[in-house]
């Protein structure tokens, strides 16, 4: 097997190019790969199509930095403030450089990755029958059940293959396995569709561990492009049996990037201004130490054994 | 008697509006309180859905801020991918989901994407989320809203959660079983009635008129000859929320 | 939470009925219900629609003791010995009762239970174009890609909506919550689209155990019917980290079965004179102990904790 | 040098088809056997797929009778579901796969279904399984098979895994890309060639004559200009070979 892993900074340099599509959040509101933004920010990558469902602050600051011109999404915003201020504003202010929305449901994105997984040509739906999402997304094509007597309507949604998914895994061996629990929204479809693959572990272990528990496997290590081991990837997100949510931080994002000077010196003093995602870390301090899990509520043994 | 806040009474309001047994998407806060109340008093066995891919059987015991949070996959009674957990809508299994909105309108139709037109909107909204989802497929959809004239509608300017749409059959046209069964606000309880499945004024909230209510609702508001006052919060369902809500949130 | 514990016998009288459409091994070669299977034989429930891509000898069983007369799979015979005789004699021999296959590759029943599940109103695939199947399985219906610049050939695969899915699982609770590990071929599609489940559980757990870990929950308790004990339910075929697959009880039900009048006196032998299903296990004594597996390998440690 | 079975070079013959790094579906048998001396010759990073749910970077260490079997779940690089591995086919990253058959024809076509007319068949043969995903997916198919006339015929009675199907560009128009790159039979191995992709005598094992293996094949085969003997073993790949088939099953 080839080893796959890679500094953070050199995974996003190799992987996420100007003017591609990155699946950056496909968990939901837990893992999201904020590290992985930051890095994007810091680059000054532009261009990006970022395909998330929710992924609660990291679409609104790559808008807000300039790297990304289309979301393909569900929900853009901030889940503990509400409203995404670069998100609205690149709707709102003609000052702001626009933004390109290819609007979807929670569902429908799933679908559309899901169809993208699985080499489908597109996925059947009726989940938002009767919503003007369907109007607002050309994409998504209206058609006649084939198999109904009465031409019950559907929704055909395109599949999406990303060019780069990049997720966050509690654990992952040199190779690219890894292992992920708790929820999981949507990111093993997106993982499945996507070109490349980037993995951010937060503990980087022995092959023999992921091996251990093979139905544990978010997507296994020959589908992987890169692994990256970064503690507290996904801050200020959440990360089952690992850390708990920041929502301080989400709340002065929101507070602070209300307005566009707001958001820069935002910009500036977390992201811009840190070298990286260690940095990044150790700027927090004691702020990040408080939201590690150190409780222990272990999983049942489970046993594999073959003789 | 009156010893709840408004939001205590929306809760059990919401409560009651879950039946024993049923699979529920609960949302956070108001509604997932709201589940948890319903579960100590008449609906023990009601299920709790997240979008995210959790479904349990209680409330999660820490505080939450979204659903992802940890204490939400702890001991939840499934954690897995968004789709097992989605799709039990459009597979018909789903009896009830709560969403919010910026606006609803007099055919109960939700909108959280755009004021305005979407092709230049006035205000951007986050968007669907699973709102969409759980409008269309679920069997009942319960929509909790404040009471403002700007919020209740006559028309929502961009259908996200599809309600009754235009009324009549035209949800059913449109291809869609089930439906709102009820706007829950800081006033009253609207609900549809008749063959044109408009959203009707059914239960008034004490301390309010009929009157208050019409002018607060950006439409004809009609009152259901039926109309009841809400019933206040019963000792036991207070009880049970104060045990969810240890700390006074909701007071 | 309602209790769902039945005994077997109970469980498959109430929700196996006459004339249904049963899912018996959604697994592939492992975790085949033959303790199902054999108990619908010694109900003597008739015209069954038994579905499984592939499950081993399950469905041959069923057709010879004439409780079956549809079959939706795409493999219908003995992984040891190949060809399943009662199968191919209700198709060549015209003495036998006839048997309606409803012809299917893996991926295209895959996408049915998918599609079922997930409540689809059909799912469109690519993979079988070219195959003969969607002529001899007319449910299907070609069609072309509607996204497709040159009307791309696409095939739609109508959803299936099982009456009833049997489904073997490592533990379970008595609220029919589970766990499953090891490949699952479709068995969680299987579960999630029938409209009855019953669960056959090697062992039954204290609720905790379930819960500690609900990213290994197959399908939740709420979905299901019915929980039943079955130690080794799916001798002779294999079960992940509980019993080896009895090659040799494989190899004699093929030779025996290879007449009418064998297959007739193995049924007696194994089925019709066997009580139930711990008699059937009595009986096998210590070829059956042999398979026990009672090595360990387990599984590396996973903490849910929240704080 | 002739020290080895025929079923040793047909395993060592479908090791060769198999390049470092690739996705194949190694079945179960001989094929997987051969992704085994693959793994341990030139292409140490292939990695094996199996249709339950099944990838692996090593074949199991100890028997297996059925893909499913406890030995191949054991610290394989995946345990998941059928369809996350076998969509990885329709997803086109399925290098090659293996499948055998009752019967191959002239375009490798694969008939595992029906002998006869399906609607009334004299013989009732399992079905597809995977294998017509395989075939209709796997940039390349690898076809094993025993040399017999009644086995490599003019025509399949039916399709149930396409090869080139009529021949030129009739998989194409099908919609299909890749298609057979070799049969391995206990003769020979015969490939598609020229524009009208029908299999020819490509490479004939040693101890065999082209008019042996033209006599024992169902249509009018014909033979590659630039035919060559099959590569007997080569010391490692035997060494191989011998050290994943320590009982001598194959010897």
């Amino acid at each position: 097997m080839k080893k796959k892993i890679l500094p953070l900074k050199d995974a996003i340099a190799r992987f996420v190019v100007a003017n591609s599509s990155v699946v950056l959040g496909a968990v939901l509101e837990p893992d999201v790969p904020f590290a992985a933004t930051h890095e994007i920010i810091r680059q000054g990558i532009k261009g990006l199509n970022v395909i998330a469902p929710i992924s609660d602050a990291s679409t609104d600051m790559l808008i807000g930095a300039g790297c990304c011109n289309e979301v393909t999404g569900a929900w853009v915003g901030n889940v503990s403030g509400g409203l995404g201020h670069n998100y609205r504003r690149a709707f709102e202010d003609p000052d702001a450089a626009a933004v390109k929305l290819h609007d979807h449901s929670n569902f429908s994105i799933a679908m559309a990755l899901m169809a993208g997984a699985y080499g489908m040509p597109y996925a059947p739906i009726r989940s938002i029958l009767g919503s003007d999402i369907t109007k607002s997304n050309p994409d998504m094509m209206m058609a006649e059940n084939p198999f109904s007597d009465d031409r019950e309507p559907v929704i055909l949604v395109p599949p999406l293959v990303p060019d780069v998914a990049v997720v966050v895994v509690q654990r992952a061996d040199v190779f690219g396995n890894n292992h992920h629990w708790g929820s999981r929204g949507v990111v093993q479809e997106a993982a499945l569709a996507a070109e490349n693959v980037i993995v951010l572990a937060n503990e980087i272990v022995e092959p023999g561990v992921i091996a251990s528990d093979p139905s544990r496997v978010l997507v296994p290590g020959y589908l992987v492009s890169a692994v990256c081991h970064v503690p507290a990837a996904a801050h200020p997100s959440p990360q089952t049996g690992c850390w708990k949510r920041d929502n301080a931080f989400f709340g002065d994002y929101h507070a602070e990037s209300r307005s566009v000077e707001g958001f820069d010196k935002w910009l500036q003093e977390w992201i811009l201004g840190v070298e990286d995602h260690a940095a990044y870390c150790q700027k927090l301090g004691s702020q990040l130490e408080d939201l590690r899990i150190t409780g222990s509520n272990l999983a049942a043994p489970t046993n594999y054994a073959a003789g | 008697m009156t010893d709840y806040s408004i939001q205590e009474l929306m809760i059990i309001a919401s409560a009651r509006e879950i039946k024993d047994g049923e699979l529920v998407f609960v949302g956070m806060r108001l509604p997932i309180t709201a589940y948890g109340v319903a579960r100590l008093t008449h609906a023990p066995d009601a299920v709790g859905l997240f979008e995210c891919g959790v479904a349990r059987y209680a409330p999660a015991t820490d505080m939450l801020y979204t659903m992802g949070d940890p204490p939400n996959q702890l001991n939840a009674a499934w954690t897995t991918g968004l789709i097992p957990v989605m799709s039990q809508l459009q597979r018909g299994r789903v009896d009830a989901g709560f969403i919010g909105g910026a606006e609803v309108d007099r055919y109960g139709n939700v909108n959280t994407s755009y004021i305005g037109d979407f092709n230049n909107p006035k205000i951007k909204l986050p968007g669907s989320g699973g709102a969409a989802d759980i409008a269309a497929m679920s069997k009942r959809l319960l929509v909790i809203i404040n009471h403002e004239q700007r919020r209740l509608v006559e028309k929502v300017d961009f259908v996200t959660s599809p309600g009754y749409l235009d009324g009549g059959d035209s949800r059913a046209t449109a291809g869609l079983k089930g439906g709102p069964s009820a706007i829950i606000t800081d006033l009253a309880i609207l609900r549809p009635y008749g063959p044109d499945n408009e959203m009707h004024l059914a239960s008034l909230h004490q301390g309010h008129s009929v009157e208050e209510v019409q002018e607060k609702t950006g439409w004809n508001l009609k009152v259901l000859p039926q109309m009841v006052e809400t019933p206040p919060p019963s000792a036991e369902e207070m009880a049970a929320l104060h045990e969810i809500d240890k700390e006074g949130f909701w007071r």
